[in-house]
């Protein structure tokens, strides 16, 4: 990996990580309406993936969108206002955690409905194919979603029409309450690829490089004209389904209970050469300002004007 | 004996178990209704405990009692579970499922539209449906655009299906007890945000008459006829104008498909005067349904306007000042009846 | 020069085809809207033959002129295909998607309700859904319960969806290219019933404004409000009554959400009696929402109760006569308008 | 094969393609409403499956649903009568040739919507199981429904729940003008089941013996509680998708094209000794003359009554 990446991804990592940690703060406190879902635990995922994009390159995300959301390069102060509703918030405070969007940078919306994304991604390189881009789309989803009928549609229109598209799957045990092997025949998500005449392949989500890597072949593949692929990523989340879940599902014995790809990373990096120490330390503090910054930020951004109710239904 | 008071989601659970304890037929399926399915330190002696009991608990200790053949968790596939209701339904159970949020209707529509309430009618009368569908409905928890929306009215527009939308305790438990035993789909749509409401709730199994309204005020200057959580809206509005001396009919639809003709037009028809409170947005709705309704059959009795209070044609905000001023409330109602009070005050 | 008469469907046809034509954005998603894909015999030199060119024939030939990559044959996927669309819009196509029957909505429902209609509101402004979903509705022809239901009600009570319902051949290409143009999410609801009804249509490209209904006939004693195919029930109405010396004028809605509250209530401020004819179920549609604005906002312009003719609640039946008894027409508006022609006949 | 199964599949075999020859011609004469899709050449699927099942299992169809109707057991008259919408068909004229359904005989309803069966028969299957029934429900569906995100849930959910439910897929090659090839990913629909954990298998459509015996197999599982199966069978249809289709689609190498099941069938069984060809004979006379009644019947009955447009919309 070269240093480059290794010290945007590090950085990248601590941004969601330290968000998720204030968002989680500042949730306690009353201060976010609704409720939230934090992406702790998987940072390994969104920047090992966001590591391979460019801005031309479209995602869809879900509900647990905040990582890829800061991976994809949306502003971050401008996430944090719209998570507290405020006016500054990437989408002038109307659509909240589940909402993030800026489609400028590729980034099409965390979204509230499980499985929503398969299709728009799928779209999304329709776009791509047919305006002759040389980009692609990815879609992250999680282990649950994986049962939703949009999934099979959208792998299967995806592989047809040859579209450049990667299907990230966050497997990270659960969804909400339910584990994936009950929820699932299948025992991995990746076997399911075959269905669709696409690659599956099962990587460690806890380990960036692997991710990294999974991710350039299938982009590789997407941009000959080859279709999509389907990544699983073997991961875990750090806290409850939402803030506030007791989490009464979870084992001792859960697999990646214990690790932590921050750490992971942190080491491997260091070891590898990719970043020194005092780069990492300085990494860390840099992005714990920088998201102090943003909700100093978004806390004192007035909450969104009233007439806005009435605004952007219509174009 | 001092009547006991429950939450309104309580209520929901006791109906729930006690319909389960009546009939063995009775299941309840959806996503983590229980949670926590094949956990092994969540099963004790063959005892299940749940993780969630539905995401916002309302079904809560039902695997423990009746165990994972009757309360079933499914993966995250609505479409799937409720079109298995829907055959469950036709071939001898009587199940109870839930979708998790009324929003996600996008993804089992078809069971209920094209199969489940069309089932008896094309069959020449020989099926029945005896399927309950919860579901929640509603703004103000800050839930945002696809977890907020109000849309028993897409439900109640549908031929075969009833829409029931109790607004307190006594009759959530009463009506979804007469769901879980008629023959037919019902719909039953809670208000998420009134879950805590507290009310006097009877300990006994009763049931509330599905298709009837109720006059929860009486009155004779002005009809408001209101669904769910609304009809608090409406009380309050009452309260304010009594104190001017105006009178309200407070009418709780309860059953929004088929809603009780009978019980709107004689009120209007007392009060001549109507207004209708609905969270819905703003067309085609069950407010608009009643006040075309009244318009045909009341039109002579009616001393002015029909007003209709609902969500704007906006999808539901995020920011906490916006969904407030999304949500109707008895401001809204208030000066809406305006124009009506005004009248009335010349008269 | 003679004006050219062509049917209702060559005109949609002809609109599609000029939109592609003009803009290579433009592109066609569904079900057999080509047909054929990858048969061999029926490629010659690059260029494709459809087999089926949709199954109502409405896009034959498209593929031919704008090849597989434009017109694009889906799997039986509908979920998957509208989202694709959407996702399309979202980043530089501007697709039409062709939903076969608009009863297949509910396996396509969340693209229209959770994401189209909502992603430019919860994105505060920041994306353009320009997507038109081309549907057919209506009974009349046998289809049964499951392919003949009237739902533009349902897309219609969807904030941030606008809905299309062209009752005549010049119309439905000036409201298609509209539609096309549009940066809304659009649904566009053909009856297939008059897919053959004739009518002139210019050759060149013209747009009919969204939004905007249109006095077919101008009158002076009753409104008329109808939709789609309904404005000839209304027609052949007016044509009768006003052997009677009632004077009808016809409302074609044209635009059912969001629709021309102005046309409609400058036209009841002057005739002070409405009828509104809607093929839909009687509840919760087009037909009540007009009914009801109009109750309130023109209650003291109106000499008689609010009239509305709709199909009955119940599915649509299968057997001829009794699909011909479900189906509005003018003997039922007939019967319906009596109330409003005595009180007429009195003055 | 004993002797009174093949008897009962020939008879079953030469009701259904008389029945949709009837069809066929007084559609053509203008007697039927609306739209009617045509069974024949698929009479070895419902009578291979419907050897093995009793009253008291459950099948859903589908829009092509005539042949599994009559395989069911479902009155012969009342279907005529049904399909052209006449008093005293099975559902009294109100739902014709897509709804023809007999819950007594276990026949849930042909299907106008592709792809509704899967969970309808899952529910079915539930039924079965909760009730402590030793049967099973079948769902039949086609390979165009193969790609319906219902397909995913329904079989997914079978699979985890152990339901006494198979799945028939009728692969007739084309889902209306777009063939299956082109529209699925995967080469077949049996090599799907893997995803779901569940036996695929794939016999020869036009061959009731290989049909009849995968089903025994998948009945035999079922009933042990050991879930679902996926049986694909290869067949074709005679006709058009539905009636006027041009069928422009077809080429003359399609496979199957030339094949008619059942007199292969009537080769085999005469061959093996199970019919003689007397009785062969005889069955197909019988086959024919009860048909030519039903129409007849048909005919006279006269149509529904206008007050029952209001009945049966609620228990
Ligand atoms: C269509 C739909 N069904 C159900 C839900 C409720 N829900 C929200 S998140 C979630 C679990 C999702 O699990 P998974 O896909 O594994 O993602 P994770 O939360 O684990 O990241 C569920 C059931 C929803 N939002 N949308
Ligand atoms: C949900 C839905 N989408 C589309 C259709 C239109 N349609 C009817 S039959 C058919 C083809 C079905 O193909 P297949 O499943 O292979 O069955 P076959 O007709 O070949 O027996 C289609 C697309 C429908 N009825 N329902
Ligand atoms: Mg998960
Ligand atoms: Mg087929």
């Amino acid at each position: 990996m070269e240093k480059k990446t290794a010290l945007w991804i590090y950085q990248k990592m601590n941004e969601i990580r330290f968000f998720e940690e204030q968002v989680r703060r500042i949730f306690g406190k009353g201060l976010i309406p609704g409720f939230v879902h934090l992406y702790a635990g998987e940072e390994a995922v969104a920047t090992g993936v966001m590591a391979q994009l460019e801005d031309s390159d479209y995602i869809t995300s879900t509900h647990r969108g905040h990582g890829h959301a800061i991976a994809k390069g949306c502003d971050i102060n401008g996430m944090m206002a719209e998570i507290m509703g405020k006016k500054d918030g990437l989408g002038g405070g109307k659509g909240g955690s589940m909402h993030v969007a800026d489609i400028d940078k590729g980034m099409l919306g965390a979204n509230g409905i499980v499985g929503g994304g398969f299709g728009l991604a799928a779209g999304a390189a329709l776009s791509i194919k047919t305006l002759g881009n040389d980009n692609v789309a990815v879609c992250f989803f999680g282990d649950g979603a994986s049962n939703e009928g949009t999934f099979h549609e959208g792998l299967n229109l995806a592989s047809i029409l040859d579209l450049p598209v990667i299907f990230v799957c966050e497997n990270n045990q659960f969804g909400e309450g339910t584990p994936f092997r009950y929820a699932s025949a299948s025992e991995t998500v990746a076997e399911r690829a075959s269905a669709y005449n696409m690659p599956g392949v099962r990587v460690d989500g806890m380990d960036v490089e692997a991710v990294y890597k999974a991710t350039e072949e299938a982009i590789e593949r997407a941009k000959a004209g080859k279709g999509p692929t389907l990544i699983e990523c073997d991961t875990y989340r750090q806290y409850g389904h939402f803030e506030g879940d007791e989490q009464k599902y979870k084992s001792e014995d859960d697999p990646n209970r214990d690790r932590d790809p921050i750490i992971e990373f942190r080491g491997k990096a260091v070891e590898n050469g990719w970043i020194t120490k005092e780069e990492a330390d300085s990494i860390e503090s840099a992005a714990e300002k920088t998201i102090e910054d943003a909700v100093a930020f978004a806390e004192v951004s007035p909450l969104p004007d009233e007439s806005s109710l009435y605004k952007d239904v219509f174009a | 004996m001092a009547e006991r008071k429950i939450s309104f989601m309580n209520a929901i659970t006791e109906s729930m178990d006690m319909a389960m304890e009546k009939d063995d037929r009775v299941i309840l399926i959806g996503t983590d209704v229980a949670g926590g399915a094949e956990v092994d330190h969540l099963i004790q002696d063959d005892v299940y405990e749940d993780a969630f009991g539905g995401v916002f608990g309302l079904s809560k200790g039902l695997v423990g009692k009746y165990g994972r053949e009757r309360v079933i968790d499914t993966p995250i596939a609505e479409h799937g579970y409720f079109s298995a209701a829907v055959g469950a339904a036709a071939t001898g159970l009587r199940p109870i499922s839930e979708l998790m949020f009324n929003d996600f209707i996008g993804f089992a529509l078809d069971p209920i539209l094209n199969q489940g309430a069309k089932m008896r009618y094309m069959f020449g009368g020989k099926a029945k449906i005896p399927l309950t569908v919860r579901t929640v409905h509603g703004a103000g928890v800050g839930a945002a655009a696809q977890h907020s929306q109000t849309l028993y009215g897409m439900f109640g527009s549908i031929p075969g299906v009833k829409v029931v939308v109790p607004s307190n305790p006594y009759d959530a438990k009463g009506l979804m007890l007469a769901a879980i035993e008629e023959d037919n789909l019902i719909v039953f749509s809670e208000d998420k945000s009134i879950y805590g409401m507290k009310g006097e709730v009877p300990e006994e199994y009763y049931t509330v008459e599905i298709g009837k309204a109720s006059v929860t005020k009486e009155g004779k200057d002005l009809t408001i006829v209101a669904i769910g959580k609304m009809v608090h809206v409406a009380l309050e509005v009452a309260e304010g104008l009594e104190k001017d001396g105006v009178s309200i009919e407070v009418v709780d639809l309860r059953t929004v498909a088929p809603w009780d003709e009978e019980t709107v037009l004689e009120s209007v028809k007392k009060t001549g005067r109507l207004i209708v409170i609905d969270e819905a947005n703003p067309h085609n709705n069950t407010a608009t349904d009643v006040a075309s309704v009244v318009a045909d059959k009341a039109f002579d009795y009616l001393d002015g306007p029909i007003k209709t209070v609902c969500a704007p044609d906006t999808p539901v905000p995020f920011a906490a000042n916006l969904e407030k001023a999304y949500i109707p409330d008895a401001n809204k109602v208030l000066k809406v009846a305006e124009e009506l009070i005004f009248d009335l005050k010349k008269e």
